[in-house]
């Protein structure tokens, strides 16, 4: 098969499951099951069979035209490299063990057919972007994904899912917005939104980057990977079902922003590059103290993506700032940024689909209990997931050798060459992480069930379990060169920037005491099945600070109600009043009078009409005299 | 001083002012059509006076008077139709005053 | 008077090629023996001056009385009247108008208790004296048809003398009619005494003839122009303020709307249609003929009347409610228009036949309402309002119908005539560098909606507050009529979109 | 390494349309008469048919409507396969008595007008189903009245005598306020009238303009139609008037701010099937009508009114945006919402580029697809809830996961989602409005895609989320009210999927009309910077 | 003489006119319009058109007078209310205004010459008219029997008794 048949399959594969499920398997959640399985299948075998073997290494590229409008040129087309390599084989693993999970754990929902084509589109839609040759069509993608993970939370239809799901879309527009113009201003400024031909453009000349494009096009990373301002969607995603959380709002979709950056990373200067890497750090540290004021569990993963993903950004901004500074402007150097963010990216695939799946299981096994202050003592109910999850909690905690520990690494490295100050907090923050992950860990696992719930846990199905185990290695061992097929493996050894001499042994030192403190900390502050906050109970305004996510969603809410409903209100006002009423019924009105005056002027008199006459005597006969040549002139 | 055209054609506007005047001043139905004969008669002086002063040997000029003739029927006419409307109305209305038949309007 | 010269011009007095009217008149007269010795005939008198009328329009059609055929155009009768295309159009146009004032006479007055035979009698005649009105070249003929045409009018308007109101229609018909006919006079008395006087250029022999006057008011020496005499001029303005009436142009208009409320339905179309359009053609012999140099006054005169009119006519049919009276209004307002395309015609060749095409299909629509106005109304039929015709489209479709459809041509709403006579004479008025008007004009297009779309709205829908009335029943009208309606609205709907029967 | 996907099976396919398209010019020719005359036959046979059952009534309507969609699809494909480089085909000449000023009943189609053709025929098809199966009183009329906007519908887009083209939207602007009158919602009353009035207005500013225009150019003596205009010059100050009159009367027409109360009042208190085809199709009139006679004929005019029209256009844009996210009635949202959105086709046109104009038309063609779909599930739902405003609904999703299915998809399509026609369309303008002279204006007018996904968004959580409320009754979307919806979201979705299907025949003859005005187009636009 | 008579006649044509129109009581106003038709017919005497003189007297004076005297018997007129001043003002200044466009119209600068009166009268003789209207103005003059006719019917229309329309309705 040649590549453009594969990669076309590969992409169709989910887009056609999620027709054949919209057509026939609404109601038949069994049907719907296997159809989604099926392409999440194909999907895996046909990346694996590019990754060993199939593919040779070498950038493929294929385009057909999709749009030509007087000079705009539109293509759909695949771009083939180790980057999408990479982002494809994360996707397609991730994804197909995801689906295997939800298989088990949707097993009692009634709308299973909906959910199955919504993870089947988002499939699609996520393989679009991974795959796509051009900005254009990486736009597409990058609305179609927003769409799936637009319905996918809204799955359970309440009013929670409903203004969740409602505030991604419109989130995700807003960076949308300074996306496409972005992208716009690439179009204009070089002529082609093809990725492999900007790539050929700026290799000769970077002269036409602005930083503006570059924070514009960051705009859409803001969005999707819900950077602050724009984070606040993320957090409330996790009102759709578990596997979504850990597939689109963990794994893979919010991490298309970083992945983008990736694809993209000769388009931003360096000043770009700074705000990029204080919005990564501004974002770490923030979700990372938000977390500690969370009691639900997935809120406090989601707040642990979103920190991971603050990782991400900074370490794309700062290591493509320390390839400049240590190596030039030649465009190699930059790859560091794109190295190190996504090797944080797979890795941070794996384990944080781990801890969401985990997460899930306890769900599934609490009844759709949430809170960790009620749960405690799984550990005995379940012990696989309850070692998966440990083995999930440790990889994100940065515990050395293990996957995170390697790939955060390689950002702290970077961040240390380029900017104390953001080391400092980036450290810091991978301390925070460590804690709040052994709080959750400590709290739900450990000690003694804190609810009715909690007490009938059980061992989750086989369909659960499984893909909780194969993540759970992936996430111990995903920081090791060797677990990589052959392609993807350049990206790993030589784009990761690693610390060399001194630095590597400061640095090593730096993440086993962050990492293990933290865990420590953890443990020591809150306990084993703890059943309430210990700082909210002891600091109660640390807790508050914490807990109040420094009120950006207050601060949304009232620009929502005050400034933009208002204004909306107003808006209608005056079209109601000025535009509809003063103008165009004032219009009518004053037609309308003087209707009824000309109207009036029939008195029914014939002694008031001869005056008419006379009138028309007076005017007629003026004319005649000439008397209005001068008015008429 | 002689009497000459412009004297003429003058007493037949004023008579034609006049029975405007009173057409627009009375409001008595009578009175009014009245008046309008008083227009019509100014017309009929307007034209005779026109055929006198402006004959020449070449142009033995009869088309006004002749006119007249017509006029004259025609007025009488109008007047007949006029009067029997006048006289179905007052029967049904007991009046002739213009401002009191004012059933249609607006 | 020398009698060769009279025989010669007796000899120009050629009866035959007024032989419809001559029939027209006839029969008139007879009729009125029919009914007398006749009376089993009574309820047909309407189909046999529909008869009548036919035949005359068949001698015509023939080419009896017909310019064309004869060779025999120009002036004939010693100059009285002159024979033209344009003029045998309008005799047809006039012929047409009359059968279907008749039937829509014979409709009404089947609902009255009123004489019959007289009304038919009176619009045979009136109709005949129209055919010799379009064809008069000299202002006795002008004045002595125009004068029969009113007084028939006259009697006409207040005919239902059981009904207060077309009494008072009638008055008031006779005291404006009476002094707009004074004016007339007055202008053509004084157009007589500039024309015929022997110290000015152009001296005309017979002044009251429309070529010898024209050809007298073209005529400049060093000391005088003609054209510009304000004897002439006033005398012309007094003409054209007395056509000014028939026709309903501001400040000429007051009239209107009462005369047309109180006139029997048959009579306001008669008034509506064959009068204006005989006003129309006047004007238009005016303007091209005896005042063709008189430009300089009559074109911003007529322009400031035409603008007015419009304006005037579309207003004060905003809220109307009586659909007599909104007709009226209307009627001033398609006035408006038509002058615009009579003003267009002065400059733009093919703009009078847009004008003849417009009356065309504003009797073709006129009549549709007429027809069903005269089906709708009760005995008393001026006080006809928006909820007589509350939800006719349901009650008798046919009617609907053909009133949906009429109502919209007088609209001007495609793909009804009305519309493309409306663009004829736009684009012919665009072209004539009419801008004001036209402007004005369109403004009007879109007032005149509401009114016409109010009744159409009334006849559409059901108006929930009527219930308290008893509802009235409206009669399904004959086979006769729905051939005849069925004939106006397809003839409305096929020149909206084909209009080749027309030269222009 | 590029290569492209050819799409082979095609080809045969496309072989047999051309052999068909050239070999039966006549027959190609007469249909497109046909697609105009079958509706109204069918109506005319229905008026004048005596009592009928239910079912032939039915069946005779559906014909109307059915036929000249199917037209419309054979004609669309004939054409994109015949590969005419963007002239005119299956032209049709005949002259109804207005031949010598140049008035002819000239039809025939390109690749501007065949998108609003087909728009026509698919949105005919969907309302036509829709009005057949509706229980409305007084359904024989009903239909008729639909029927004549079918084919006033099918006649303006395939005019090419520029007064017909009028003509024929009149035609069917008619039927709509009828139809608004006698089976709108409450307050119909003043509505229709209003409507009609504000319209009427609109038709005649633009009557004048074209007037102006036909006298101005002499066309007469040639032939007032599209394709002569192209070629005849107008001097600058008449060139001012007349596109200052034409914007303002076709603008009027489609809604373009501060003329556009009427929309949404009109499309709330419209019944479905008219408000389908009217904001669907109809209103479309106004913007063609610039593209095909205003803009080749008056760069300078258009030039001398740009900096107006852009502000208007941000303003149907910004200011309607947010008078829709305001509304709590589910159809005057919508109203609004396509009054928004006919900023983003004025904003094409004012960039005046082959690109601008180009993506305008596509953004057009998507629009009428999705808006009337939406009215069409506006009016189910409210069918079913008895209420259309959005507070009282709520959660009827889970009851009806086909309708909320369907809605969604109307609404993201809507507001511009990928995969969907009207995101080419929109994305085509931004880029082309980031090219004009101006690029600044892209950022104002992006917010339109954010404003549109609040309003949107609000209205699908709204009345398909959260807690049930308000009344409801009677289930899921039927069958028959399924086919038409689905109809209208496959040709959406086909077209988002593979937009060179109209996007190619446009491009065409965007170059085509505009072959001769290119440097205007180009200075312009400043696409220097931008070729191939 | 010809002055004296002249003024004579024009005043009583003119000053009876005024007083028509003056008239409170419909009777002074009929008189009145019988002196001022008198008036005119003498002033077309002093033009030489004695037929015409006599025509104006006869029909005028003789005709239309009497009957307008016999319809104000018949519905018994009254001395009306005189009109308030407003209407009697506006009147009185719309005839100044008339008086001053005649003015202006027959003795204004623009006008024409009025030539001198010519020697030779135009023949005024019944039978000269008589020729002419049974030669050259045939045709208007059979109009004008057609009026007549029309307007005999229409009074007898118009004045018919409401019982006869019972036979005259519908049978």
């Amino acid at each position: 098969m040649d590549l453009g048949t594969v990669l076309s399959l590969i992409l169709l594969a989910p887009l056609v499951s999620a027709g054949l499920i919209w057509l026939f398997a609404r109601q038949r959640a069994v049907l719907a099951m296997t159809i989604s399985m099926a392409a999440a299948g194909i999907i895996l075998g046909l990346s694996l069979y590019l990754l060993f073997g199939g593919w040779d290494g070498i950038p493929y590229e294929g385009s057909a035209e999709w749009l030509n409008l007087g000079g705009l040129s539109l293509s759909v087309g695949f771009l083939l490299n180790n980057l999408s390599a990479l982002m494809l084989f994360v996707v397609s693993f991730v994804g197909f063990w995801i689906h295997l999970f939800s298989v088990g754990y949707m097993n009692d929902d009634a709308a299973r057919g909906r959910f199955f084509g919504g993870l089947s589109i988002f499939m699609f839609s996520m393989l679009g972007i991974v795959l796509a040759d051009n900005l254009f069509m990486l736009f597409i993608f990058w609305e179609l994904v927003g769409f799936s993970s637009y319905m996918l939370i809204g799955h359970y239809m309440n009013d929670e899912a409903a203004q969740a799901s409602k505030k991604a879309f419109i989130t995700n527009r807003v960076g949308d917005f300074g996306f496409l113009i972005g992208i716009i201003m690439v179009y204009w400024s070089f002529g082609t939104v093809s990725l492999t031909e900007l790539q050929q453009l700026l290799e000769h000349d970077t002269g036409s980057v602005t930083t503006t494009m570059g924070l514009l096009l960051f705009c859409g990373v803001l969005g999707k990977s819900a950077q602050m301002p724009l984070h606040v969607w993320l957090p409330d995603a996790m009102a759709g079902p578990t596997p979504i959380s850990a597939l689109i709002h963990a794994a893979t979709m919010v991490a298309a922003g970083v992945y983008f950056l990736g694809r993209t990373f000769l388009l931003f200067t360096p000043e770009a590059l700074q705000v990029i890497s204080w919005v990564g750090v501004a974002t770490a540290v923030c979700a990372a103290i938000w977390a500690f004021g969370q009691r639900d569990i997935k809120k406090i993963l989601a707040y642990s993506t979103l920190s991971q993903l603050g990782y991400m950004v900074a370490g794309f901004g700062m290591g493509s700032l320390y390839g400049l500074h240590a190596h030039g402007d030649s465009h190699t150097a930059l790859l560091y940024g794109v190295g190190a963010s996504m090797f944080h990216l797979t890795t941070h695939a794996f384990f944080k689909a781990l801890l969401f799946l985990g997460s899930g299981s306890v769900i599934h096994a609490c009844h759709h209990e949430q809170d960790i202050f009620k749960m405690g003592g799984l550990y005995k109910k379940m012990p696989l997931t309850t070692i998966a999850f440990a083995a999930g909690v440790l990889a994100i905690a940065g515990i050395p050798f293990l996957s995170a520990f390697f790939s955060k690494d390689a950002i702290l490295y970077v961040a240390k060459a380029t900017n104390m100050p953001a080391f400092i907090l980036l450290t810091g923050t991978a301390l925070l992480t460590a804690t709040y992950m052994g709080r959750l860990f400590f709290v739900a696992f450990l000690g003694k069930p804190n609810s009715e719930s909690a007490e009938h846990a059980h061992e989750s199905p086989w369909t659960i379990v499984v893909p909780l185990l194969v993540l759970a290695v992936c996430s111990l061992v995903g920081g090791y060169v060797w677990m990589y097929p052959q392609p993807l493996q350049p990206i790993i050894e030589s784009w990761v920037p690693h610390a060399h001499g001194s630095d590597h042994t400061l640095m090593l030192t730096i993440s086993a005491v962050a990492s293990v403190g933290g865990l420590v900390l953890g443990f020591i502050i809150y306990g084993a099945g703890a059943s309430e906050d210990r700082i909210e109970k002891v600091a109660p305004v640390v807790y508050g600070v914490a807990k109040s996510k420094f009120f950006f969603d207050e601060a949304y809410g009232y620009y929502i109600r005050k400034v933009q409903d208002r204004l909306a209100e107003l808006m209608a006002f005056f079209d109601t009043l000025f535009i509809s009423g003063v103008l165009v019924r004032g219009a009518a009105g004053v037609a309308g009078l003087f209707g009824i005056v000309a109207r009036r002027l029939h008195t029914g008199s014939v002694a008031s009409y001869v005056w008419w006459f006379f009138a028309g005597l007076i005017i007629f006969g003026a004319f005649a005299g000439g008397y209005l040549d001068g008015l008429l002139q | 001083m002689s009497i000459g055209l412009e004297d003429y054609i003058f007493v037949s506007v004023l008579l034609f002012a006049i029975g405007l005047f009173g057409v627009l001043l009375r409001k008595n139905t009578l009175v009014v059509f009245m008046c309008l004969e008083l227009i019509l008669s100014a017309s009929i002086l307007a034209l005779v006076a026109f055929s006198r002063y402006h004959t020449t040997p070449a142009n033995p000029l009869m088309e006004g008077n002749t006119f007249v003739l017509f006029i004259i029927a025609i007025a009488a006419c109008e007047v007949a139709v006029g009067l029997a409307i006048i006289v179905a109305l007052w029967r049904r209305n007991l009046t002739v005053d213009l401002d009191e038949i004012n059933e249609l309007k607006h | 008077m020398d009698t060769v010269l009279l025989k010669e011009i007796s000899d120009t007095n050629l009866w035959g090629l007024l032989l419809p009217e001559i029939l027209l008149g006839c029969s008139a007269v007879i009729l009125l023996f029919v009914d007398l010795f006749l009376p089993k005939l009574r309820p047909q008198l309407s189909r046999i001056a529909i008869g009548v009328l036919l035949l005359a329009l068949a001698l015509l059609s023939l080419g009896v009385g017909c310019s064309c055929g004869t060779g025999l155009s120009g002036e004939l009768f010693g100059g009285l009247i002159s024979h033209s295309e344009e003029a045998d159009w309008m005799r047809v146009f006039f012929l047409l108008c009359s059968i279907c004032i008749t039937h829509i006479g014979g409709v009404f007055l089947k609902k009255q208790n009123l004489a019959q035979v007289e009304f038919f009698h009176l619009v045979l005649i009136v109709t005949a004296t129209f055919m010799v009105l379009v064809q008069s070249n000299h202002f006795i003929t002008l004045f002595v048809a125009l004068e029969t045409i009113t007084v028939g009018f006259y009697v006409m308007v207040a005919y239902k003398r059981d009904s207060r109101l077309s009494l008072e229609a009638g008055l008031k018909y006779l005291i404006m009619g009476a002094l707009s006919s004074g004016m007339l006079l007055f202008g053509i008395a004084l157009l007589y005494g500039s024309a015929s006087n022997p110290t000015l250029p152009g001296t005309a022999l017979n002044p009251l003839n429309f070529d010898q006057l024209a050809h007298f008011i073209g005529s400049t020496d060093e000391l005088f122009n003609n054209s510009t005499n304000f004897m002439v001029l006033f005398g012309a303005v007094l003409v054209l303020s007395g056509i000014a009436f028939k026709i309903g142009l501001v400040p000429f208009q007051i009239w209107v709307p009462d005369v047309y409320q109180g006139a029997p339905t048959p009579v306001t179309a008669f008034l509506a249609v064959s009068s204006k359009a005989a006003g129309f053609f006047l004007l238009y012999l005016m303007l091209t003929g005896p005042f063709a140099d008189l430009e300089v006054v009559t074109l911003p005169l007529l322009t400031v009347v035409a603008i007015l009119t419009l304006l005037f006519g579309n207003v004060a049919a905003l809220g109307q409610r009586n659909v007599k009276r909104v007709i009226g209004m209307s009627g001033v307002a398609h006035a408006g228009i038509l002058l615009m395309g009579l003003l267009a015609s002065l400059k733009v060749d093919w703009a009078f036949g847009a004008v003849l095409f417009y009356l065309t299909t504003y009797a073709l629509a006129s009549f549709g309402v007429f027809e069903v106005m005269a089906h709708v109304a009760s005995k008393d039929d001026a006080d006809q309002d928006l909820d007589d015709f509350d939800d006719l489209l349901k009650k008798q479709p046919y009617l609907g119908g053909v009133l949906l459809v009429s109502l919209g041509s007088l609209a001007g709403i495609p793909p009804l005539a009305g519309f493309v006579a409306k663009l004829l004479v736009f684009i012919a008025a665009y072209q004539a560098g009419l801008y004001w008007i036209l402007g004005v004009a369109l403004v009007g297009v879109v007032l005149s909606i509401y009114y016409y779309f109010g009744w159409m709205r009334a006849a559409v829908m059901q108006n929930p507050f009527l219930e308290e009335e008893a509802p009235q029943t409206i009669a399904s009208p004959s086979i006769g009529a729905r051939v005849i309606m069925g004939l106006l609205a397809a003839a409305t709907l096929l020149f909206g979109f084909y209009q080749g029967l027309f030269t222009f | 390494m590029t290569t492209h996907l050819p799409i082979a099976a095609l080809d045969g396919v496309t072989d047999l349309l051309r052999t068909a398209g050239e070999s039966m010019p006549v027959f190609h020719s007469f249909l497109v008469i046909l697609a105009i005359v079958l509706p109204l036959t069918s109506a005319l046979s229905l008026v004048v048919s005596g009592k009928l059952s239910d079912s032939a009534v039915k069946v005779c309507g559906a014909i109307g409507f059915i036929a000249p969609g199917v037209i419309s699809l054979w004609l669309a494909a004939v054409y994109v396969a015949s590969d005419l480089g963007g002239k005119y085909a299956f032209t049709f000449l005949a002259d109804m008595g207005l031949g010598q000023f140049g008035i002819f009943l000239h039809l025939g189609l390109n690749g501007i007008a065949l998108p609003f053709y087909v728009l026509a025929g698919v949105v005919g098809i969907a309302a036509g189903l829709y009005a057949i199966q509706s229980k409305v009183e007084r359904l024989r009329l009903y239909l008729i009245l639909l029927l004549v906007m079918q084919g006033g519908l099918m006649g303006v887009f395939s005019s090419i005598d520029i007064l017909f083209f009028y003509f024929f939207h009149e035609f069917a602007l008619i039927a709509t306020f009828v139809l608004i009158a006698a089976w709108g919602r409450s307050g119909r009353k003043t509505v229709a009238l209003e409507v009609t009035i504000y319209l009427t207005l609109g038709a005649m500013i633009t009557l004048a303009g074209l007037i102006a225009l036909y006298v101005t150019t002499g066309a007469g003596d040639y032939g007032f139609n599209m394709i002569v205009i192209r070629d005849l010059m107008v001097n600058a100050p008449m060139q001012h008037t007349i596109f200052g009159l034409l914007l303002i009367g076709f603008g009027i027409l489609v809604s373009l701010f501060p003329f556009h109360t009427w929309a949404p009042r009109a499309y709330a208190t419209a019944p479905a099937p008219a408000a389908m085809l009217h904001a669907g199709v109809l209103k479309k009139f106004g913007l063609y009508g610039l593209i095909q006679i205003a803009y080749p004929l008056l760069p300078t005019g258009i030039s001398h009114w740009a900096p107006l029209l852009l502000w208007l256009a941000l303003g149907n844009l910004l200011i309607i945006g947010l008078v829709t996210i305001a509304q709590r009635d589910l159809k005057t949202m919508l109203g609004n919402a396509s009054v928004m959105h006919m900023g983003y086709a004025f904003l094409g046109l004012y960039v005046y580029s082959a690109m601008g104009i180009g993506a305008a038309i596509m953004m057009l063609f998507a629009h009428g697809l999705s808006v009337s779909l939406l009215f069409l599930l506006a009016d189910i739902i409210e069918k079913r809830t008895g209420t259309l405003d959005m507070r009282e609904i709520g959660g009827i999703g889970p009851k009806t996961p086909v309708l909320m299915g369907l809605f969604c998809a109307a609404i993201l399509a809507s507001i511009g989602l990928p995969g969907f026609a009207n995101f080419w369309g929109e994305v085509g303008i931004f880029v082309s409005l980031y090219g004009s002279p101006s690029p600044w204006v892209l950022y104002p007018a992006l917010l339109g895609i954010i404003i549109s996904a609040i309003y949107g968004l609000r209205a699908v959580a709204c009345i398909f989320f959260g807690e049930a409320k308000g009344e409801f009754d009677g289930g899921d979307i039927t069958s028959s009210e399924k086919l038409p919806a689905l109809l209208l979201l496959v040709a959406l979705f086909v077209v988002g999927l593979w937009p060179r299907m109209i996007s190619d025949p446009i491009n065409e003859s965007v170059e085509d009309t505009f072959a001769n005005k290119a440097p205007a187009i180009t200075a312009h636009a400043g696409e220097l910077t931008m070729t191939e | 003489m010809k002055e004296f008579l002249f003024y004579f006649f024009a005043t009583l044509t003119i000053a009876p006119a005024f007083f028509t129109a003056m008239s409170r009581k419909p009777v002074n106003a009929a008189m009145n319009m019988l002196l001022a038709f008198v008036g005119v017919a003498g002033l077309l005497g002093l033009l030489e058109t004695y037929f015409l003189a006599i025509l104006q007297v006869m029909v005028y004076a003789g005709a239309i007078v009497v009957l307008f005297l016999f319809i104000i018997m018949l519905i018994d007129a009254q001395k009306t209310p005189g009109p308030k001043f407003l209407r009697f003002a506006a009147s009185l200044l719309a005839l100044v205004i008339m008086v001053f466009f005649g003015y202006h119209l027959v003795l204004g600068s623009s006008g024409a010459p009025y030539p001198e009166l010519p020697a030779e009268a135009p023949a005024s003789m019944a039978r000269v008219f008589g020729e002419s209207l049974f030669t050259r103005y045939l045709l208007p003059f059979q109009l004008t029997g057609f009026m007549l006719l029309i307007a005999m019917v229409g009074v007898i229309v118009i004045s018919r008794k409401p019982e006869a329309e019972a036979t005259g309705g519908e049978k």
